[in-house]
């Protein structure tokens, strides 16, 4: 076990895993945070708390991590790079560890323009998978990558993002590779409705054989609406979403849409669990943690199965 | 080539208030190429002032000069006799050219009128784009002559990250992704392996992060 | 009010600080008359023309002038009548405006303005 | 100065050529032959050159304004000192043979003498006529004029109010010397103010006098009792001071208000005492007209200030309205008359039919108004001989007469009109200024249909060809016609849409994107609803339903033809004409009329567009050149100048201005002397005059004196329009001794006393600023030198096809060496694929005699297998390597470039072309009839596929021009071989243009099928059953699909030019997206091409046959030989030029020059080669640097103009060399 998470074991048991996201508040109310943990807790296996998404201010991550661990989950810690150099980060790593979090993301983090603060200056000292190999490297053997020994190695799961979706599709296994390399345990991939080219993406992965090094948690989103599904495929940068998809939601009336795209995210779970090389899938209901359970559920994944091995949560 | 844009006159106007007699001060190098601080610009600089002052009751007498260069000194040399009779330069050189007039006339009030841009190219008439951070440590030999630092908005290392699409960056649809022209540029050098390699963390201290830089040349003095 | 011509080789010849020069020796509003679009005697000479134009009447609007006070008209040779309209419509607006602020500070009760003519 | 005909020994020839015809064509071909070195005798039978073009609104392909783009044509034929203008001219005889022709010429009476007028127009303002009248007999040689006596006597009622006064008045008193105590006076004044008894002496009481000259029109002609007094311009005559009170009535009435009589009397005195006539009396209820003897002059109603006239009250003869024939009798004119504002020569032709001073001996307005005195009624035609060596012929057309088609209601419906017409109505220098209106009653129209053919492809009256313009010009109406007034909705009926030109059909595209209609169908009857006017038009549309549809105004596009007149002429000068009046020529000379010497150009040789006429115009300056070569430069005037004075940098500036009267065009309204006061104020001006027609002959030389006796070193002149007047006067400052470019003009009467005639203090002060701001200009002047280059007299030709040989022999026929450059390793080009010319004539005996010309030929040198690989250098004197297949190379220098690259068949892999053998092309089928025959005989069915991959996106996007005329000429063929064939062309538009359709209909009538198909709706289905083709074709005419199996598929595939890419660099020159060069200008220009000094000739311009090759390949040699027949180059000395101080090398000029002359030298500066610049003046506005300057128009130039024109500023130092 490099982290012993709670995640990490039940991906060792070979179980299906699943994982949610919770955004932390705009603001400094913990009721938000534990709120939406409700919402998730029974359901997942680990939960992500995002780290300032969109470049908006939020509660920060860590912060997060810990409230939703206080209503029963365990947390996911997302790190971007845009808003801290190598020192902060390294820094921010030690306390993580230090307060029991174990489960890390590593992420480079949206660009500031989308966000309330474009004045801002960026970091981006070093990049997502060079903080990938910058944690692995303290972990495993260490020391700082400055050379300088650690004073108690920090202990995380760590993940990182794919996006299959993304241009140019050539690189984008190939840089899936360079995440593995630079010591990935496991990856979320971006929300997938388009599976034909994500089975083509899955084919390029398994013949380098990354299905085995690292776990891949496949990314669901429910569709809410006809229009949420045209404005995500238009406007969100890496979102595929094939005019099937959408047709079929469109075909609905417009109140029973939402319980289609309930029902197609479950169908599409139950694909995804078929599919070889995926070892969980990563459930972002954005804005719409409460029917967690359904989904979950709907899809056959419930109860979440508990592994014990080893040492167990603080 | 150094490249800027022009600061907008009602910020000049207020710069230049307390001010009856200044000099509106042009450069012939970088700034007459990137077309925002030459002679031409002077003119149209010069005048736009005076009809904004006269109008406003308050006429303003301009001397308008264009120098070689603000940034040799042998060049700011010509300006000395008369820079004192002046209150202030009003300068649309760039902000080392400005910087360098202050350093040589201590007692007058420099003001800038451009807002220095970057480092860039003429990408056609009119468009400049820019290439290069001035960071001190290249590497467009391994990136396809392309320069991540300064074409990948957020400087990646492992580009692209999930903002590109179709070769656009997402910060702006004019702005293509660095990364996408450094993988067509690597597959066209036949140099992809290039992109599989990890690349160690970028030392910062030959940038701007290590502080005022100096290129000091002891064979060349 | 009344009209002043300056004659050019062409619409292209015209530039800033030639229009706002005008202002400075008190003309209200300053036409910049060229070739029909597409019809250049020097094949592009009036596109540049026009952005030099919008230029200008961008300064005089932060400047309080008015963007009003200049303006870039296109008409063939043979248009007197076009010629004569876009005059009364450009002399009317410049009218409406009154003196140029610079006029106006220095108490001038003259108005004039002056246009300039790309010959071709 | 001397002006003098150097006559030099000539080897038995005359290097004089006469042209015939003054429109585009006539004009062309004499610049060309002017500038080549020879003298130009140009005749026109119309009172000024410009011809049709002049009157057309705009032209199609580009919508240029025809006007803007001829009338620089117009001045320079007019300045050409080489070019002598014969306009009002007939030629009457051509007698001699070629080399040495006598020519007769009549020059008609014109009753203005062309060498005083100045082109002012008081003369046409003054003239009172504007009707043509019914002029009593001439009294016999013994009897006495007496006075017509009114028995036929009505009232026109309607007085307003008066009273003493009221208007600028003349004052009448009574001599009492003449007096004859009558009381005539005292009867007709209605107002109390004349005060008489019997027998005594009247008197005028000047208090109650209106001045309206009831009693001095009563005066007996014998006493002429009473005079006038302050009446401006009497002494020059009554009529001419009844214009200038009628004009000051208007003025303070601010207009001219129709309303009722104002008792001004101007009527009166104007019938009575200028015509001669007195028709017309004053009474209490307002005017009595003598219906009976009133000759229908008009002229009452034109002095009348408040319109109270109307010429059709006052008479029961019928009024003839004087009707002017530029604007197609649209609108009135006066019988001295400028044919229109822009002609050349800017002098009127009084019409002897309606003048009344030469039919009656009265009036005489025009000629007391004449300040130069240049009216003349005694002028009678005068007949000259003149010797020259060829003639050119290219008279024009006429439009056809639609009255002939009697169905569409011309001449009777008066909302029908013709395309001419339109064309006027459209003008906004036409009769409506440009606004578009039915003609019967003035509304605007809203629908506009036009009827096409009409005059044209018409065998029932004699008009079987195609006029070739009309499908165009009709589309470019239309298209305007919403541009004027985008509520309009355009319809054209045509048979075939014949765009067949250089991007012809993409412009029917545009056309039909802005919401033009087109319908093919063929009109059968127009009917005008009597009540409306509107015009119900009859048709039969797509299914057969005869449909009717009501249209506000119908255009009628006319067809060209040839005059009567034109016809007559051509006898007289012994020409052979065909039976429709066009020239007879071969096809391998298509520009050589029957009769050696004499060759023919423009629609007088088959009905054509302007770009055609002007090519065909410059290749008959060719042909004409060839002959008489030997006698270049032989008839030339030439100038001698004193050299010129250099000036000093520390001379003071002395200033001279010129303030001109024009006559009273100026004068009248602005107070010239008052001008030339201030002008001697200014400072540095030495002197200043105001001379009252400052362009007359005797003016200019006292300019010429006057600048040595004050030592003047600048000029300005404060007059017209410097488009028309400054090049006089500058030669006269250079023929004085100084620099000519120290001059500068004000333009004080179009922009002064034209504009604001109703305000003379403000119009002079005006002036005086415009003269002011000329001053400052001047004194920033600076001498500008004018270069001279020398050059080569060889031409470079690029592709040794028939336009590249063609061109070759033509140019070595003049006498220039010709280096001719060709690809391949056999001259001949793409002809050498094909068998016959479209007159059935086989080509190869032609191409052979061609290749022996050229290579027997000892000023040609042939380089074959070889290609050009640079050129550097510039108009006059290139620099071009030559690399050869050895990969030896060589240089060599020419004055000019000449492209014809040519173009090639197109094989697209459509319908199994290169797969199945009974697949061919038509070049592939004349292959098969030169040279087995026999194999027709066997052919029992053929099919023609047209536009195969063309005129679609997918192929070549455009029309070939040549396939439609090919695929008939193959028909016939077959058919004379094998009269049994069944053969069927499948067609989109047969564009058999001009002479072509006579083909076309023999074609059919020898029972060829042709077969229309619609792509967008029945594309012919090309497929094999069992082994024949099988085609499915939709008939429209049965409207069914039919079945064909031919024994042949023959498709008519388009031309597609050869690869030039690297030439297209190399010499700068632009192509279009199809990859053919882009000529210099599309109508005027149609073998230049944009870089200077590089011409085009032949298919690499655009799809076209053997003859129009050859006509542009002698067109393109006659425009290069423009440039080598002279010693050396002179260039305007306004240019730009960088001075490299400054320059920041930063590429900005060398990107915005639209001409690409700007580079970067290996010196690190920019530089702009001065034979190249165009001087414009955008570099000059875009360097940032302000490191460009640009001869007369440099910053200080302006700045000196607008600094002066609030106030005269003092005057910056002079600037000097």
């Amino acid at each position: 076990m490099k982290s012993g998470s709670n995640l990490e074991r039940v991906l060792a048991a070979g179980q299906f895993a699943v994982t949610a996201e919770c955004g932390p508040p705009r603001g400094a109310d913990p009721e938000k945070v534990l709120k939406k943990a409700e919402f998730v807790k029974g359901n997942v296996d680990a939960c992500n708390v995002t780290d300032n998404q969109t470049s908006v201010v939020r509660m920060s991550s860590l912060a997060g991590c810990l409230l939703v661990r206080q209503s029963g989950t365990e947390p996911l810690l997302q790190m971007v790079v845009r808003d801290r150099n190598r020192i902060a980060l390294q820094s921010d790593l030690l306390g993580a560890s230090a307060l029991g979090v174990r489960n890390l993301l590593c992420l480079s983090g949206d660009h500031q323009k989308f966000g309330d603060d474009p004045q801002a200056k960026n970091v981006f000292d070093i990049d997502s998978i060079q903080l990938i190999h910058l944690v692995k490297t303290m972990r495993d053997d260490g020391v700082f990558p400055s050379g300088e020994k650690l004073d108690g190695a920090p202990k995380f799961f760590i993940g990182c993002a794919v996006n299959p979706f993304a241009d140019p599709f050539e690189i984008r296994v190939p840089r899936f590779k360079l995440k593995a390399d630079a010591g990935a345990d496991f990856v979320q991939t971006q929300c997938i409705y388009n599976m034909d080219t994500f089975t083509r993406y899955m084919e390029e992965a398994k013949k380098m054989g990354l299905h085995e090094r690292v776990k891949i948690l496949a990314g669901v989103t429910p569709l809410k609406s006809v229009g949420m599904a045209k404005f995500m495929n238009k406007m969100v940068a890496g979102i595929d979403i094939p005019e099937p998809v959408i047709k079929r939601l469109a075909d609905e009336p417009k109140e029973k849409q939402a319980a289609k795209g309930i029902e197609m995210c479950i169908e599409q779970i139950q694909q995804l669990k078929e599919m070889e090389g995926i070892a969980g899938v990563h459930v972002m209901a954005i804005e719409w943690e409460e029917k967690l359970n359904e989904i979950i559920g709907g899809a056959g994944l419930l109860p979440r199965p508990v592994v014990d091995e080893g040492e167990t949560e603080r | 080539m150094i490249t800027g844009t022009p600061k907008p006159i009602e910020e000049i106007l207020e710069m230049i208030e307390p001010y009856e007699k200044i000099i509106v001060a042009g450069c012939f190098g970088c700034v007459t190429v990137c077309r925002v601080g030459g002679e031409k610009e002077v003119q149209v600089l010069a005048s736009t002032l005076r009809l904004a002052r006269e109008a406003g009751g308050r006429p303003l007498e301009i001397r308008e000069v264009c120098l070689e260069r603000q940034c040799d000194p042998e060049y700011l040399d010509p300006m000395r006799p008369y820079v004192e009779d002046y209150q202030a330069v009003l300068s649309i050189a760039c902000g080392a050219g400005i910087q360098f007039m202050a350093e040589k006339f201590a007692r007058t009030p420099l003001l800038p009128g451009i807002n220095t841009g970057f480092l860039g190219v003429t990408e056609r008439q009119g468009e400049w784009a820019e290439r290069c951070q001035g960071c001190g440590d290249c590497v467009l030999h391994l990136t396809g002559g392309i320069c991540p630092v300064t074409r990948c908005a957020k400087s990646l290392f492992h580009g692209p990250c999930g903002g590109s699409v179709g070769g656009i960056c997402e910060v702006s649809r004019d702005v293509p992704c660095g990364w996408q022209l450094i993988i067509d540029r690597l597959k066209a050098l036949d140099q992809l392996e290039n992109y599989g390699k990890l690349k160690p963390y970028k030392g910062w201290s030959s940038a701007r992060d290590g502080g005022p830089r100096r290129i000091i040349r002891e064979d060349m003095i | 009010m009344s009209i002043s011509i300056v004659l050019l080789p062409c619409t292209g010849r015209i530039e800033e600080a030639v229009l706002l020069r005008a202002f400075e020796k008190g003309a209200d509003g300053v036409m910049v008359i060229g070739c029909l679009e597409g019809d250049c005697h020097y094949v592009n000479g009036n596109i540049r023309a026009r952005a030099r134009v919008g230029r200008v009447a961008g300064i005089l609007e932060t400047i309080g002038f008015g963007p009003e006070r200049v303006r870039m008209y296109n008409l063939s040779a043979g248009e007197g009548a076009a010629f004569a309209r876009f005059t009364g419509e450009f002399v009317d607006q410049v009218q409406t405006l009154g003196p140029s602020p610079i006029n106006l500070a220095r108490g001038q009760q003259n108005q004039e303005s002056t246009e300039e003519v790309a010959a071709t | 100065m001397t002006q003098s005909v150097n006559k030099q020994q000539s080897p038995g020839v005359t290097g004089a050529v006469l042209v015939i015809g003054g429109g585009i064509g006539g004009m062309q071909s004499a610049l060309d032959l002017a500038e080549a070195g020879f003298r130009v005798y140009l005749v026109e039978s119309a009172p000024a050159i410009g011809g049709k073009m002049a009157q057309l609104d705009k032209t199609f392909p580009t919508n240029d304004c025809s006007m803007c783009i001829v009338s620089p044509k117009l001045v320079e034929v007019g300045r050409h000192r080489n070019i002598e203008l014969l306009t009002h001219s007939e030629v009457l005889g051509l007698d001699g043979q070629a080399g040495n022709f006598t020519a007769r010429i009549a020059q008609h009476a014109r009753y203005v003498d062309a060498d005083k007028c100045t082109g002012c127009g008081l003369c046409e303002l003054a003239c009172p006529v504007t009707r043509i009248s019914w002029f009593a007999e001439p009294p016999l040689p013994d009897e006495k004029k007496k006075r017509p006596k009114a028995r036929d006597k009505t009232v026109l009622p309607g007085v307003a109010p008066v009273s003493p006064g009221d208007m600028a008045v003349w004052t009448f008193t009574v001599d009492a010397e003449r007096c004859s105590r009558c009381g005539a006076c005292f009867r007709a004044c209605l107002h109390g103010a004349v005060s008489w008894q019997k027998k005594e002496i009247a008197v005028i009481n000047q208090d109650r006098c209106i001045g309206c000259g009831a009693c001095y029109a009563a005066c007996p002609e014998q006493f002429q009792a009473i005079t006038v007094d302050q009446a401006p311009d009497l002494d020059k005559s009554l009529g001419a001071a009844l214009y200038a009170r009628s004009q000051e009535i208007i003025k303070q009435r601010g207009g001219r208000l129709r309303g009722d009589c104002i008792r001004c009397g101007l009527c009166v005195l104007m019938c009575r005492k200028v015509m001669e006539i007195g028709a017309l009396t004053m009474v209490e209820e307002g005017i009595e007209v003598g219906r009976d003897i009133c000759q229908v002059c008009g002229a009452c109603a034109s002095v009348c200030p408040v319109e109270f006239l109307e010429v059709e009250w006052l008479t029961d003869k019928p009024v003839r309205p004087l009707l002017n024939a530029f604007n197609e009798g649209l609108n009135l004119r006066k019988p001295v008359n400028i044919l229109y504002p822009q002609a050349v020569p800017r002098v009127p032709v009084i019409d002897a039919v309606s003048c009344v001073r030469l039919n009656t001996g009265a009036c005489g307005t025009c000629q007391s108004v004449c300040g130069v005195g240049a009216i003349d009624y005694d002028q009678v035609e005068r007949q000259r001989e003149i010797t020259i060596g060829s003639v050119i012929f290219s008279p024009g057309i006429e439009v056809f007469d639609a009255r002939m088609r009697g169905e569409f209601g011309y001449g009777v419906y008066k909302n029908v009109v013709t395309s001419i017409e339109f064309e006027r109505l459209l003008s906004a220098s036409g009769p409506t200024s440009g606004s578009v209106v039915r003609p019967g009653d003035g509304k605007h129209p809203r629908t506009i249909a036009w009827i096409q053919c009409v005059g044209s492809r018409d065998h029932s009256c004699n008009r079987d060809y195609c006029s070739s313009v009309c499908c165009m010009y009709a589309a470019k109406e239309a298209f305007i016609a919403r541009e004027h007034d985008s509520s309009i909705e355009p319809t054209i009926f045509y048979i075939d849409q014949r765009s067949f030109g250089k991007n012809f059909d993409r412009y029917i595209n545009r056309v039909q994107e802005n919401q033009v209609r087109l319908v093919r169908a063929m009109v059968s009857r127009v009917f005008e609803d009597p009540l409306t006017g509107d015009l119900e038009l009859r048709y039969a549309d797509d299914s057969g339903a005869v449909v009717a549809e009501v249209f506000d105004l119908v255009v009628l596009s006319v067809g060209l033809q040839v005059s009567e007149k034109n016809k007559e002429l051509a006898g007289r000068l012994g020409i052979e004409l065909d039976g429709f009046g066009f020239a007879r020529t071969d096809g391998f000379t298509p520009l050589a009329a029957s009769r050696p010497g004499v060759f023919v150009s423009g629609a007088c040789n088959g009905p054509k567009d302007i770009p055609e006429t002007v090519s065909e115009a410059s290749g008959a300056a060719q042909a004409a050149a060839v002959g008489i070569a030997g006698a270049r430069g032989s008839q030339l005037v030439r100038q001698e100048l004193p050299p010129e004075k250099v000036v000093e940098p520390d001379e003071e500036l002395r200033i001279g201005v010129f303030v001109c009267h024009c006559g009273s065009n100026i004068a009248s309204v602005v107070d010239v002397a008052a001008v030339a006061d201030y002008a001697r104020s200014l400072p540095h001006v030495v002197f200043a005059d105001h001379p009252l027609y400052t362009c007359s002959q005797d003016s200019v030389e006292r300019i010429r004196d006057l600048i040595g006796e004050h030592n003047l070193n600048r000029v300005v002149v404060s007059a017209c329009s410097p488009r028309t007047h400054e090049p006089l006067f500058m030669s006269t400052l250079r023929q004085a001794g100084i620099n000519k470019y120290f001059f500068d003009m004000a333009n004080i009467r179009d922009q002064c006393s034209w504009v604001h005639p109703l305000e003379p203090e403000k119009a002079t002060e005006k002036a005086k600023r415009l003269m002011r701001m000329a001053v400052a200009n001047v004194s920033q002047a600076e001498p500008l030198s004018e270069l001279e280059f020398a050059v080569e007299p060889s031409l470079l030709v690029i592709g040794g096809g028939v336009a590249g040989m063609s061109a070759a022999v033509e140019a070595a026929g003049q006498g220039f060496t010709v280096y001719l450059v060709e690809q391949q390793e056999e001259l001949g080009g793409q002809v050498r694929q094909l068998q016959r010319s479209l007159d059935g004539r086989k080509f190869a005996p032609y191409l052979e005699s061609l290749r022996q010309r050229v290579l027997g030929n000892e000023r040609i040198r042939v380089f074959t297998k070889a290609a050009l690989i640079e050129q550097n250098g510039f108009v006059g004197s290139f620099d071009s390597e030559i690399m050869t297949a050895s990969g030896g190379s060589r240089t060599i220098r020419h004055g000019a470039t000449l492209v014809a690259t040519g173009a090639r068949e197109y094989r697209p892999a459509l319908y199994g072309l290169g797969e199945r053998d009974e697949v061919v092309t038509q070049t592939d089928l004349e292959a098969i009839l030169a040279r087995e025959p026999r194999r027709v005989v066997g052919w029992s069915s053929i099919v023609m596929l047209q536009c195969a991959g063309s005129r679609c996106s997918e192929h070549l996007d455009y029309c070939s021009r040549n396939c439609c005329n090919q695929a008939v000429k193959n028909s016939l063929h077959l058919k004379q071989l094998n009269p049994d064939i069944r053969i069927d062309v499948l067609y989109r538009d047969m564009r058999c243009y001009g002479l072509f359709e006579l083909e076309y209909r023999r074609a059919r009538l020898a029972g060829v099928n042709f077969i229309r198909f619609d792509p967008q709706q029945h594309t012919p289905q090309v497929g094999v059953a069992g082994e024949r083709l099988d085609i499915v074709a939709f008939d429209p005419s049965i409207r069914r699909p039919v079945t064909l199996r031919p024994d042949l598929l023959v498709l008519s595939t388009g031309l597609v030019p050869n690869d030039t890419e690297e030439l297209a660099t190399m010499l700068r020159i632009p192509r279009n997206e199809h990859n053919f060069f882009i000529e210099a200008h599309a109508k005027l220009r149609p073998v230049d091409l944009a870089s200077e000094g590089v011409f085009l000739a032949g298919t690499a311009h655009g799809p076209k046959n053997v003859s129009e090759t050859i006509v542009q390949a002698q067109a393109a040699v006659a425009r290069a030989a423009t440039i080598l027949a002279k010693d050396k180059l002179t260039l305007s000395g306004v240019f730009s030029v960088v001075d490299p101080a400054h320059c920041a090398v930063c590429l900005t000029c060398v990107r915005a020059c639209p001409y690409g002359v700007p580079v970067i030298t290996e010196e690190h500066t920019a530089y702009i080669n001065p034979a190249l610049c165009q001087g414009c003046g955008i570099c000059v506005a875009e360097c940032p640097a302000k490191t460009i300057t640009l001869g007369r128009f440099r910053d200080d130039n302006l700045y000196a103009k607008l600094g002066s024109y609030q106030s005269a500023e003092p005057i910056a130092e002079p600037r000097s060399a």
